[in-house]
C-alpha cells in the first residue's frame, strides 16, 4: 500500500483563529493562518518547510502536533488521525512525535534545572525508576553535545547554542519518530547555527527520525532537506524534491525568494527579481491567487480563480496558473 | 476608536449595575434586621412596622432592589434617619466642600509628583534622584491624618501662621491640602520616574538623540507623552482614593465634607445616607476611571485607530 | 590609489564597566572611510561592531559604557573633542543613523511626517513650514513609500516593518549627510524585504553620494553592498580587504571559516563545515589571540601573544601567518 | 544561602555525576546574592525582624499593663515611670505603642496572605482557562474595584462590624484584587512561552503544567506582591482605626491612638507623634525591603 512510504499524511489542514472584530457585529473575522495544506511526510527523510514571517508555517507546525487545534483537516500519523483522538489516546502518541523550537531563551523553565528540562517528557509519559531516568538523561545530554556535568545547573547559566542543545536533548529524550523543528537554529549565530545543523543531521541519522524542518533561510533548508514545501499566506505553493526546487523552481514566489537571497557565491548576479510591496493581511486575504498582489507574472485570471495543485514534475507540484 | 469607547461604555454600564447590586447587598447582609439595628433598642415594635414601611423594607428583596435603583437612578435616596434631610441635598452640601479640597490636593501631587518624577529620571543615579526618592518613600509611609496632626502642631500651635481648623477662608485649604496630597505626590513622582527610565530605554529615544534631537527635547517630547500611560492610569485611581481618603483629612480639621458625611452615618448606622454616600463615591470613582481610560485614545495612536482594546 | 578620508578611526577603546567587570566591546579599532565608498562590518553577535557605530555617534550609554581611548576624525576634526551642543549639531546632519528595530525605532505617539519634519527642522531651521513639508514628502518618494501624502500623517505601527525602515531611512537621509551608518538595517526584515530595502540602499548610494558604513552578521548582505569590508572577532579587527578580495582569497582562519559554515545554495555537502567552540566571553578571554582557542591552524605562539594588524598591500590581516608577507 | 530553598525542587537524582566543589545556582540564589548587596533593604530587613520580636515578646518589654488606667497620672509628659509620658487614662504610652505593633503586624501579614490565597487563585484561574472563567472573575475584579480603597474597607467594617478579626477580611477582600490581577497577567503572558508548549508537547495535562511551570515562575512575583501588600494593609488599619471603624478601646491600636491623641495635641503634642513615628518605621522598613526584593527578584515588575 502506497500509506505504507508515509510516516505523515496530511490533507486539507486548516487553521483560523478568531478575531473579534466588535461586541456589536455578529460577523467572525479569522486571521487565515493556514489554508488547506494537504502533503506527506516519508519516514526518515526531512521536509523543509520555508516562507516568510506571517506565511502560517509555523502555525502549521503546531497544528500538526496537536498545540493547537485545527479548524479543519486531517493529520494521519501512521495511518491514524490525531486529530479525532481523544485526549487520552493523544498523550500515548506524543511520545513518537516532538517540537524543538526557535527562541533559546522561552523555551526552556529557568526555574528548573537542566536536568528537570530533559526529562520532562519522561516525568511525563512514564514512570520509570531513578536510576533508569538518570541514564536516560544523561545520554540524550550526551547526545546533544552537552557536557553531563550541566545536569544540575540552570539555563541561564548557558549560551544561545547550548540551550538549544537542551531544547534537542529534551525532544530526542522519548526517542520520538517525527519532530517539528520550528527555526531551530535561526536565533544562533552564523558558526553556532553549522554547529546545530550538523548536530541534527547527525540525530536524524542515528537514531532515524523525520524531521519536518520550518526555516526561513533558503540555504539552511536547501542544506538541510530532501523535500520543500513553499508556503505563502497560508497555503501552499510548491512542493518539490529539493534539487528540482531549486534549480527547476515552477512558482513565481519561489523563484522571487530564491533570487532575494544575498548570497556570496551569486554576487554581482542583476537580474533579481525584487518584489514590490507588502505581505497582504490574512484576515482579508487576496481573491484567487493569494499571491498576485505582488507577483510579477499576474494576469486577470489570478485574481478571479484560485490555482489548484498541478503536476509539474516527478513529485514536483506547484500552484500556480501559468506553471 | 469608536469601538473602544463603545467597549469602555459598555464596561462601565455593567459595574454601575454591579456597584448598585454590591451597595444593595451592603445593607442587606448587615447581621440583624437593618432598621432594628438602626433603631436600636428604643423603639416598640409599632414604630419598627412604621420606618420599615417608610425605608420600604417590608417589600420583597429583588423590588427592593429595583426601587433602590430607580431611586438612585433618579437621584432620590430617600432622606436620612436622624436629620431627615433628603439624602441627596447632604450628599451635594458635602460633596462641594471635599471636590474642592480634593481639587487643590489633586493639583498640588500632580504638579509636585510628574516635577520631581521627572527630575530624579533625568538625573538617575545621582544624588539629586536618590534624595527625591527617599523623600518619596517617606512620603508614601506616612498616614495622611498623622501628617495633618504635624502640620496643625508646627503651622497652627507653634508658629501661629495658619489656621487650625475649618475652610472659611483660603487659607485654611493649605494645610489639608497638603497633608491629603503628599501621599499621593510621593506614589506619582515614583511611577513618573519609573515610567521615564522604561521609555528612555527605548529604540525610539535613540534614534531621537540619532537625529541631533537637544538633550532636554528628548525628554519632554519623545519621552514624557510614551511614559503618560501608566501616570494617567495611577492619576485616575489617585483622584478617586484622594476623595475618599479626604474623610481622614475632614476628620483632622473639622471640615464637613462628605467623609464626615460617610463616617457620621457609618457610626449612627443611618442607613439611608450610608447606601448614598457609598453608592455616590463609587459612581464617581468609576466615571473618573472612564474618563482617564478615554484620554489614552488621546495619548495612544494605537488605540485612536482602532487596534488597541 | 589615494583619496581624502571622510572618516578615520584610529585606535577606538569603548569599554562598558559592569558589576562583573570591564568589557572590551572596541578594543583599539582603527579604519577609514571614503567619500562616496560602502564600509562593510561582520562579525558575530557582542563582537563590537554595533558599539563601534554607536561610538562614532557618540550615543553609547554612559554608564556603563564609555570611550576610554582614540579618535575618531570627521573631515579631519576629531569627533571625540566636540561639546555636546556642537555633537549634536553633526548628528542626523552629517552623520545620521539607521538601526536594526524598524518595529521599536520609530516614536510611537507621532506621526510619520512630524518624525521627519522634527530632523528637518533641527538642522534647516532656515526652511520655512511649507518647504520643510516639500522635503519631508520629497523624502518619503524617494525612499519609493507608495501614497506619501497619505503616509505622511499615519503613525508608525501603521506601517509593515518594511515601510518603518524605509521612513528610517528617509529620516536619515533628510538633511543630505556625507556619512550614513547601518547598524543591521535588514537583519528584522523577511528576506523579499530585505531585498528591496538592499536595493533601495544600492540606489541611493548612487543618487546620494554619502558613504555608508554597513554592519551586519550576514555575509551575503555585505557581498550585495559593500566596497570594503572589515571583520571583526571580540571588539578587535581580524581583517580588512575589499569585497572582492574578501571573498575569492580569505585569509584570517576565522573569516575563511565564517565563509564555509554558511549552506550553500549552489553546492552540495554532506556536512558544513564549523568553528568549533564559542565566542568566548568577556571575563575569560584568552591571553594570546582571541581566536586561537578556536583555530585550527594555532599554534603555541598564538595562544600566548595577541598577533598585530600587519598590512599586506592594500588588505590588512590579525594573524601570525601571514607575517614577514607585508612587502609582498 | 537556604532561604528560599523552600521555594525551588532541586532534583538530587544526579549528584554522583555532577561537578564537585561547583555551587549551582538557582535564580533564587542569584536573587538571594542581589539582595544581600543592597544595604537598604538588608537594614529594613533587620529592622523588621527587631518588630517581629517585640511583636513576640511585647509582654515582657513593655514597661506597663497597656490597659492599667491611672487617672490620677493622666496626659503627662515624659518621666522615669512613665518613659514616654501618658494618655488621658492615665495610660503608659510607650507600652501601648509596643502593643500597638502587635495589631499592625499581625492585620499586615494576615490579611495579605488571606489576600494572597484568594488573589492568587482566582488569577491562575482566570489567567490559564480564560473564557467564560476568566470574564466571570474579571467582572467581580472589577466591581471590587469599583470602590475607593478607604470606602470598600469602611463599607465592609460597616457589614462585619468593628474587631480585629473583621479588619483581616475587610483589608483581605481590598487587595486581593491588585494580586489577582498581576497574576492573571503573568499566567497570559507564561502561558505563551515556549517551555509550556514544549510540557504540552509531552502530553503534559493543564494539572501539571500549572504545578511545574506556572506557579514556580509566579513565585516571585507573589513574594513581592506579599510583601508590598503589607504596608498597604497597616496603613488602611490605622486609617479605619483612627475613622473609630477599626480596632475598639480599650485596644492600643496606632491608628486609635492619634486618634485619641488629636484632641491633647496643645496639651502633650507627643502623644499624637509618637504613634504615627511606629507607623512610619513599619511601613517605610516594608517598603524599602519589598523595593529591594522586587529589584532582586524581577525587574521587570517595577512598573507594576
Amino acid at each position: 500500500m502506497e500509506n505504507e512510504k508515509h510516516l505523515l499524511e496530511v490533507h486539507n489542514l486548516t487553521k483560523w483563529f478568531p478575531v473579534r472584530n466588535s461586541i456589536f457585529s455578529r460577523q467572525q473575522n479569522y486571521v487565515k493562518a493556514v489554508n488547506g495544506v494537504s502533503f506527506s511526510v516519508k519516514y526518515g527523510e526531512t521536509l523543509g518547510v520555508v516562507g516568510e514571517s506571517g506565511c502560517g508555517k509555523s502555525t502549521m507546525g503546531r497544528t500538526l502536533l496537536r498545540l493547537l487545534e485545527a479548524t479543519d483537516g486531517a493529520v494521519y500519523f501512521k495511518g491514524e488521525n490525531i486529530l479525532t483522538l481523544s485526549k487520552k489516546k493523544m498523550k500515548e502518541k506524543r511520545k513518537d512525535m516532538q517540537i524543538i523550537f526557535q527562541d533559546p531563551y522561552a523555551s526552556l523553565d529557568p526555574r528548573m534545572t537542566v536536568g528537570d528540562i530533559i526529562s520532562e517528557p519522561l516525568d511525563i509519559q512514564t514512570s520509570i525508576g531513578r536510576k533508569e531516568r538518570t541514564e536516560k538523561v544523561l545520554a540524550a545530554i550526551e547526545m546533544s553535545g552537552l557536557n553531563p556535568k550541566f545536569v544540575n545547573r540552570y539555563p541561564h547559566e548557558f549560551s544561545g547554542g547550548q540551550r538549544q542543545r537542551i531544547g534537542i536533548a529534551r525532544a530526542i529524550i522519548s526517542r520520538p519518530q517525527l519532530i517539528v523543528c520550528d527555526e531551530p537554529v535561526s536565533a544562533l549565530d552564523v558558526s553556532i547555527q553549522a554547529q546545530g545543523i550538523n548536530l541534527l543531521k547527525d540525530l536524524q541519522h542515528s537514531l532515524n527520525m523525520t524531521y519536518i524542518f520550518i526555516s526561513h533561510d533558503l540555504s539552511v533548508i536547501k542544506h538541510i532537506s530532501d523535500r520543500v514545501l513553499v508556503m505563502y499566506l497560508g497555503n501552499l505553493v510548491e512542493i518539490s524534491p529539493k534539487q528540482d526546487l531549486f534549480t527547476n523552481s515552477a512558482h513565481p514566489y519561489t523563484r522571487a525568494l530564491l533570487s532575494a537571497i544575498p548570497s556570496i557565491e551569486r554576487r554581482g548576479t542583476k537580474d533579481k527579481i525584487v518584489l514590490q510591496g507588502d505581505l497582504p493581511s490574512p484576515l482579508n486575504l487576496p481573491s484567487g491567487c493569494c499571491f498576485h498582489t505582488r507577483c510579477f507574472m499576474a494576469k486577470e485570471i489570478c485574481s478571479q480563480k484560485k490555482p489548484e495543485l498541478q503536476q509539474v514534475g516527478k513529485e514536483h507540484l506547484c500552484a500556480c496558473h501559468f506553471c | 476608536m469608536l469601538l473602544y469607547i463603545a467597549k469602555r461604555l459598555c464596561q462601565t454600564v455593567f459595574v454601575l449595575v454591579g456597584i448598585t447590586f454590591a451597595t444593595f447587598c451592603l445593607i442587606n447582609i448587615v447581621p440583624g434586621d437593618p432598621v432594628q439595628v438602626m433603631l436600636e433598642k428604643r423603639a416598640d415594635p409599632e414604630m419598627i412596622q412604621q420606618v420599615r414601611h417608610e425605608l420600604g423594607t417590608d417589600k420583597p428583596l429583588p423590588e427592593q432592589y429595583i426601587n433602590f435603583v430607580e431611586g438612585a437612578v433618579k437621584f432620590d435616596l430617600g432622606k436620612s434617619y436622624f436629620s431627615k434631610e433628603p439624602v441627596m441635598s447632604m450628599l451635594l452640601r458635602g460633596f462641594l466642600v471635599t471636590a474642592k479640597l480634593a481639587a487643590i490636593s489633586f493639583l498640588f501631587a500632580v504638579t509636585i509628583g510628574i516635577s520631581c518624577g521627572m527630575l530624579a529620571a533625568i538625573k538617575r543615579g545621582k544624588p539629586t534622584d536618590s534624595f527625591l526618592m527617599m523623600i518619596a518613600i517617606l512620603g508614601m509611609s506616612a498616614p495622611s491624618f498623622w501628617i495633618a496632626i504635624i502640620l496643625q502642631i508646627i503651622f497652627g500651635l507653634k508658629l501661629n501662621l495658619l489656621p487650625l481648623s475649618g475652610l472659611d477662608q483660603p487659607l485654611c485649604y493649605i494645610l489639608p491640602s497638603i497633608a491629603l496630597g503628599t501621599r499621593y505626590a510621593a506614589s506619582i513622582a515614583r511611577i513618573t520616574r519609573t515610567s521615564m527610565l522604561d521609555v528612555i530605554k527605548q529604540d525610539y529615544i535613540r534614534t531621537a538623540r540619532a537625529k541631533g534631537v537637544k538633550e532636554s527635547m528628548v525628554f519632554i517630547k519623545h519621552a514624557l507623552k510614551n511614559a503618560l500611560i501608566p501616570i494617567v492610569t495611577l492619576l485616575g485611581t489617585q483622584l478617586g482614593n484622594m476623595l475618599a481618603g479626604s474623610m481622614l483629612i475632614e476628620k483632622v480639621f473639622s471640615i464637613s465634607g462628605i467623609g464626615k458625611l460617610a463616617v457620621d452615618s457609618m457610626t449612627n448606622r443611618d442607613l439611608p445616607l450610608v447606601q448614598g454616600t457609598v453608592l455616590y463615591i463609587a459612581v464617581i470613582f468609576v466615571v473618573i476611571n472612564l474618563i482617564v481610560d478615554l484620554s489614552y485614545a488621546l495619548i495612544d495612536p494605537k488605540i485612536r485607530y482602532g487596534k488597541g482594546a | 590609489m589615494i583619496r581624502d578620508n571622510l572618516l578615520e578611526v584610529n585606535h577606538l577603546k569603548t569599554y562598558f564597566y559592569t558589576d562583573e567587570g570591564v568589557v572590551k566591546s572596541v578594543d583599539d579599532v582603527s579604519f577609514s572611510v571614503q567619500p562616496s565608498r560602502t564600509l562593510g562590518i561582520v562579525g558575530e553577535s557582542g563582537c563590537g561592531k554595533s558599539i563601534t557605530l554607536l561610538s562614532i555617534m557618540r550615543l553609547i550609554e554612559n554608564p556603563p559604557g564609555k570611550i576610554v581611548a582614540g579618535e575618531i576624525l570627521y573631515n579631519g576634526e576629531n569627533l571625540l573633542k566636540k561639546n555636546k551642543e556642537e555633537m549634536r549639531q553633526i548628528r542626523g546632519n552629517n552623520i545620521a543613523m539607521i538601526f536594526q528595530e524598524p518595529m521599536t525605532s520609530l516614536n510611537p505617539v507621532y506621526t510619520i511626517g512630524e518624525q521627519i519634519l522634527e530632523s528637518i527642522s533641527i538642522h534647516r531651521p532656515e526652511l520655512d513650514k511649507g518647504e520643510a513639508r516639500e522635503r519631508a514628502l520629497a523624502m518619503l518618494k524617494m525612499v519609493n513609500i507608495p501614497m506619501p501624502e497619505k503616509r505622511f500623517n499615519e503613525y508608525p505601527h501603521q506601517l509593515s516593518g518594511g515601510m518603518r525602515q524605509r521612513v528610517m531611512i528617509a529620516i536619515a537621509l533628510s538633511c543630505e549627510p556625507d556619512l550614513l551608518l547601518c547598524d543591521e538595517p535588514t537583519t528584522a526584515l523577511d528576506v523579499t524585504v530585505q531585498a528591496q530595502i538592499l536595493e533601495l540602499i544600492n540606489d541611493l548610494k548612487k543618487k546620494a553620494r554619502a558613504a555608508i558604513i554597513m554592519v551586519t552578521h550576514d555575509l551575503g548582505v555585505i557581498s550585495e553592498v559593500a566596497d570594503d569590508v572589515m571583520v571583526m572577532y571580540a571588539g578587535k579587527v581580524v581583517e580588512f580587504a575589499t569585497v572582492d578580495q574578501i571573498f575569492a582569497q580569505p585569509m584570517h582562519p576565522y573569516t575563511c571559516g565564517l565563509i564555509n559554515c554558511i549552506p550553500s545554495l549552489d553546492k552540495e555537502v554532506e556536512r558544513l563545515s564549523t568553528i568549533p567552540g564559542m565566542v568566548p566571553s568577556f571575563n575569560e578571554m584568552p591571553k594570546g589571540c582571541a581566536f586561537a582557542p578556536r583555530c585550527s591552524r594555532a599554534t603555541q605562539r598564538c595562544k600566548e601573544n595577541m598577533p598585530e594588524l600587519i598590512d599586506i598591500g592594500e588588505r590588512k590581516v590579525r594573524c601570525f601567518l601571514y607575517e614577514g608577507k607585508d612587502t609582498e | 544561602m537556604k532561604f528560599f530553598s523552600f521555594f525551588y525542587r532541586k532534583n538530587k537524582y544526579i549528584e554522583d555525576v555532577a561537578e564537585q566543589g561547583i555551587e549551582y545556582t538557582s535564580y533564587y540564589q542569584d536573587s538571594f546574592r542581589r539582595l544581600k548587596k543592597n544595604n537598604a533593604a538588608m537594614i529594613c530587613l533587620s529592622v523588621l525582624a527587631l518588630m517581629v520580636l517585640i511583636v513576640i515578646f511585647a509582654p515582657w518589654i513593655s514597661p506597663q499593663d497597656p490597659n492599667a488606667q491611672s487617672l490620677k497620672d493622666a496626659l503627662r509628659g515624659p518621666s522615669a515611670q512613665y518613659f514616654l509620658g501618658t494618655d488621658e487614662y492615665g495610660r503608659d504610652i510607650l507600652s501601648r505603642i509596643i502593643y500597638g505593633t502587635r495589631i499592625s503586624l499581625s492585620v499586615g501579614i494576615i490579611s495579605q496572605v488571606l489576600a494572597t490565597a484568594i488573589g492568587v487563585t482566582m488569577g491562575v484561574l482566570a489567567g490559564y482557562y480564560g473564557g467564560y472563567i476568566d470574564s466571570l472573575i474579571s467582572r467581580v475584579m472589577e466591581i471590587f474595584a469599583a470602590f475607593p480603597e478607604l470606602i470598600f474597607a469602611m463599607g465592609i467594617m460597616y457589614v462585619l462590624g468593628p474587631g480585629v478579626s473583621n479588619i483581616f477580611i475587610a483589608l483581605a477582600l481590598l487587595s486581593w484584587v491588585s494580586t489577582a490581577r498581576l497574576i492573571r497577567g503573568q499566567v497570559l503572558q507564561l502561558k505563551q512561552k515556549e517551555y509550556v508548549e514544549a510540557c504540552i508537547a509531552s502530553g503534559g495535562a493543564s494539572f501539571q503544567i500549572i504545578v511545574r511551570h506556572l506557579v514556580p515562575n509566579c513565585i516571585s512575583t507573589i513574594i513581592i506582591m506579599v510583601t508590598l501588600g503589607i504596608p498597604g494593609a497597616i496603613m488602611s488599619e490605622a486609617a479605619l482605626s483612627f475613622l473609630g471603624l477599626g480596632v475598639q478601646p480599650p485596644t492600643a491600636s496606632w491608628g486609635s491612638m492619634i486618634s485619641a491623641a488629636q484632641s491633647y495635641i496643645s496639651l502633650i503634642p507627643l502623644y499624637s507623634v509618637l504613634p504615627g513615628l511606629a507607623i512610619i518605621i513599619v511601613v517605610i522598613s516594608f517598603n524599602i525591603f519589598g523595593d529591594g526584593l522586587r529589584d532582586a527578584l524581577d525587574p521587570k515588575l517595577k512598573n507594576q
